[in-house]
């Protein structure tokens, strides 16, 4: 089988949920990423969305995090504001999974706005959402977005969502409960935060891509860590189970 | 009590121009029918409070409805940007756009203090984040029993907030189920409340999961039958998603969208 | 995830002497079945929490399971004085019972903070009372938007709660309907959670105005048909009125007490 | 017909709720008062319930604020910090209904210690329950209790709930936002806040009662209001309506 590169990450965002109990999940990629998960490696995943469902199980991938499938197959539907105390801020959810625009080095994120130079008005994007507090109450964050120098950038134009902040023993200075994000799924490989600098990394590559790609794509100079390792390819079963879910949401 | 009233009627009645008004729905249940009523009245320099602006939001920003928008999370979505929300904060078009921007969970706490009557909610929020620099409805408490610094909020409390339901009952008691989102929290929080609902029916007969809003806790109900379409309202309608992936097209162009609201809004009041 | 274990296990596994517990339900669904088993287990040296104490902390009490009460109101609804909590409380008998009392606006503000993970929750309260002068657990707080002085109260995070459900599945998820109380608060604000239920279910089929605590969030699930008694749990029992009028006259006498205790908690030990 | 001390008491509540809409209604006497409004005078009136229940419409006096029947006949069941917070604290009642075991002369409640005097130990009473947050918050207050020297009282043993505080301007002092106390009813007459004093006078005797039989039933020196009235005896409607709810609650 071949596979496009969107899949190849989905594909192995899903698998870097392995263990995991429960997951907070943000719109778009995680949401793919997270379902493909339940279907695949974790069947009891249980899936939580901002929308308020606990539980869901959908079949096809939502459009958005409040399509009516989501409620109708959850063991719960709560409402917004508590799903966001009780549960998130809580610090019941095992794991985070975010989008992102921009991300830092420290995989800090920005979803907020983008300089684009003197004389011009700041580029908006979309907002916060729910990823400055998924990112800081959950057991661990995963972020996962596409890999460029327009993405990964040196610095954040705002920063919306703290990951590692300015290095070590930032989230404990800030009072983050979470451990923050563990990993950086793009389109080219997995980053990882190091264990000693909590500067994220390049722990793998997909296959038929360079760590040299990996590094020109990045806009900062990417460490390569040692014993770099290239991700399985997409099984069959992987494929096949993100297809069926696509099916009929071309855009989640 | 809740009086039953065309959506004309209600529109009329309860949003003023100048208001401060939250329109809630998170994906489901978003009262279209009333925005749309409310752009077809010129109803203008609004400050519009939304967690997720959503269509709606673009179409009232885009027709210069709005002079303020307080919110947290601005896209179309699974879709993308939204337009006109970005054409009035980039460039000022059609009327510059003043942002209160939170997080979620900030402005469900807003809400929920809004609601409780307290000027303001604690929470485990925005650490570390740039936002608080630029709103000043985010600020700081200090727990008194341990010494800890978390968040505070402002409450929110709009002029009115206007939601759309499943359905309600002649005395004007409504009830809505499936996401419910924050809608209680907003309609308890305002000084007046709209509900547009699907049908108007004999009794309210108990559903799974539904919230009901007491008939003396609503101004005004108003029939509009698909009245969330392009969202949804569960066991009625289904979310048009296709709606939301061609309002991208529609919405990208400053003519092709007053063209689309010219044909598809405001013909509706000729 | 909850294991589905007999009663005895349940509290042999997750209440340990010297706890603090809080076993809720206003008025309906109260744990009865469970603070029998601790009573014949001897748990002692308890920190009791529950808003209106009832007949279930009275039997508790004048057992001497408990060194200290947190509460809101301790009488025996529509009856009178709850006459072991009494005796203890002004005489030492059996043993002296420490107090920290609030109103039940306070109380509920103290589960949400818990179930929130928040150190302390914000009301409008206690304003002019002297409660403030009895309890460690009652403060202020200045809002830092209009410099209004609210009243804050610490968070309760019990080490185990223990609630009475309707029904839970084999999976072990909860479903409990009627007055709710503060039941799901409780539960999500502790360390550990003990659910009784009248019966357990292949599915849980959705029911107007139930709260669904998911399996992930309960520790232990034990079958106690009738496990309310002389609560009651709505759809499957009803209130025992005559019971609680009739404890009036048990409770009154500290002999009567034990010997009524005796014969119809302790014998099911033997 | 004729009718006992309790009914006429009871009667009297009923009738002091006229022109409310909704009413947060303490456990005991209270209930049973608001109950028979509804039954009469108030068909309309909307009973609130500190269990949670909005809108009950009980056939039968409850025992207890948690009885299956206010649940099942209500409009909308919350949970109990929902009733707190959203309901009561939000100011949305217009008429908040206790009972209470102290009163003093401003009205001011207690329900949790008495004082039985040098080397005795204070006297439990159950406590607070919603009494502080409902005087506190509703539109207005009714106070019903029966007529004694030990109930009301020149001095209280602990105030759990304020009235009018020591007078006029205490409770805008104490920011306490509904209008408080507007009467005290019992089984002799109805005692209400004098206008320039915020003092409890004697405004109305019931038939058959003296106003000295009032004041000597009184802790403090009970001022008889100029016009002194008569309540009107208990109706044949009154006394039915409340003997048919009574029944099969013996002791609500």
């Amino acid at each position: 089988m071949t596979w496009t590169s969107d899949e190849l990450m989905t594909v192995n965002a899903a698998r870097a949920l392995a263990g995991a109990r429960t997951c907070f999940v943000g719109i778009g990629l995680p949401s793919a990423a997270a379902n493909l998960a339940r279907r695949t490696t974790e069947p009891g995943l249980v899936l939580i969305y901002e929308s308020g469902t606990l539980g869901s199980k959908p079949s096809r991938l939502p459009l958005s995090i409040g399509d009516g499938e989501l409620a109708d197959t959850a063991d719960a539907v709560v409402s917004v504001p508590e799903i966001f105390n009780y549960w998130l801020q809580a610090g019941r959810i095992d794991v985070g999974f975010l989008g992102a625009a921009q991300v830092d080095r420290f995989a800090n994120v920005n979803t907020t706005v983008v300089d684009r130079g003197p004389g011009r008005p700041e580029g908006r994007l979309p907002g916060a959402g729910g990823a400055p507090e998924i990112a800081a109450s959950c057991g661990k964050v995963l972020l996962v977005l596409r890999h460029s120098t327009r993405n990964l950038v040196r610095r954040l134009d705002f920063v919306t969502t703290v990951g590692h902040g300015d290095g070590p023993g930032s989230r404990a200075r800030l009072g983050l409960p979470g451990a923050g994000p563990v990993a950086v799924i793009t389109d080219l490989g997995i980053m990882r935060p190091d264990p000693e600098t909590a500067e994220l990394t390049l722990t793998d590559v997909h296959p038929g891509t360079t760590p040299e790609q990996a590094v020109a794509a990045t806009g900062w100079p990417l460490a390569v860590a040692p014993g770099l390792r290239v991700t399985e390819p997409p099984t069959e079963t992987e494929l096949t189970a993100l297809r069926r879910l696509a099916q009929g949401a071309p855009d989640a | 009590m809740a009086e039953i009233r065309s959506l004309r009627d209600a529109v009329a009645g309860l949003v003023h121009s100048g208001d401060t008004v939250a329109m809630e729905g998170f994906t489901h249940l978003i009262p279209f029918a009333a925005a749309h009523e409310m752009i077809r009245q010129r109803v203008s320099d609004l400050t519009l409070v939304r967690m997720t602006p959503d269509v709606i939001y673009d179409q009232l920003i885009g027709m210069g409805a709005a002079r303020k928008l307080v919110f947290s999370w601005g896209g179309n979505p699974g879709v993308g940007s939204l337009h006109r929300f970005r054409d009035a904060v980039e460039n000022g078009w059609p009327r510059p756009l003043e942002l209160d921007e939170h997080s979620h969970a900030g402005m469900a706490n807003r809400y929920v203090a809004g609601a409780s009557r307290l000027p303001f909610a604690v929470l485990r929020g925005y650490r570390g984040s740039d936002l608080p620099s630029r709103s000043g409805t985010i600020s700081t408490v200090v727990c008194p029993f341990t010494g800890e610094e978390l968040a505070a909020v402002a409450a929110i409390n709009p002029d009115v907030t206007v939601i759309h339901a499943q359905r309600a009952d002649r005395d004007g008691n409504v009830q809505l189920w499936g996401l419910v989102g924050v809608q209680k929290e907003a309609a308890l929080a305002a000084s007046r409340v709209l509900v547009t609902v699907e049908e108007i029916v004999d009794d309210l007969t108990p559903a799974p999961g539904a919230v009901v809003l007491p008939s003396w806790t609503v101004d005004a109900v108003a029939v509009a039958p698909n009245g969330a379409h392009p969202s949804y309202a569960a066991g009625y309608t289904v979310r048009d998603n296709g709606f939301y992936q061609s309002w991208d097209a529609v919405s990208r162009d400053r003519d092709a969208f007053l063209r689309w609201m010219d044909e598809n809004v405001l013909e509706g009041a000729r």
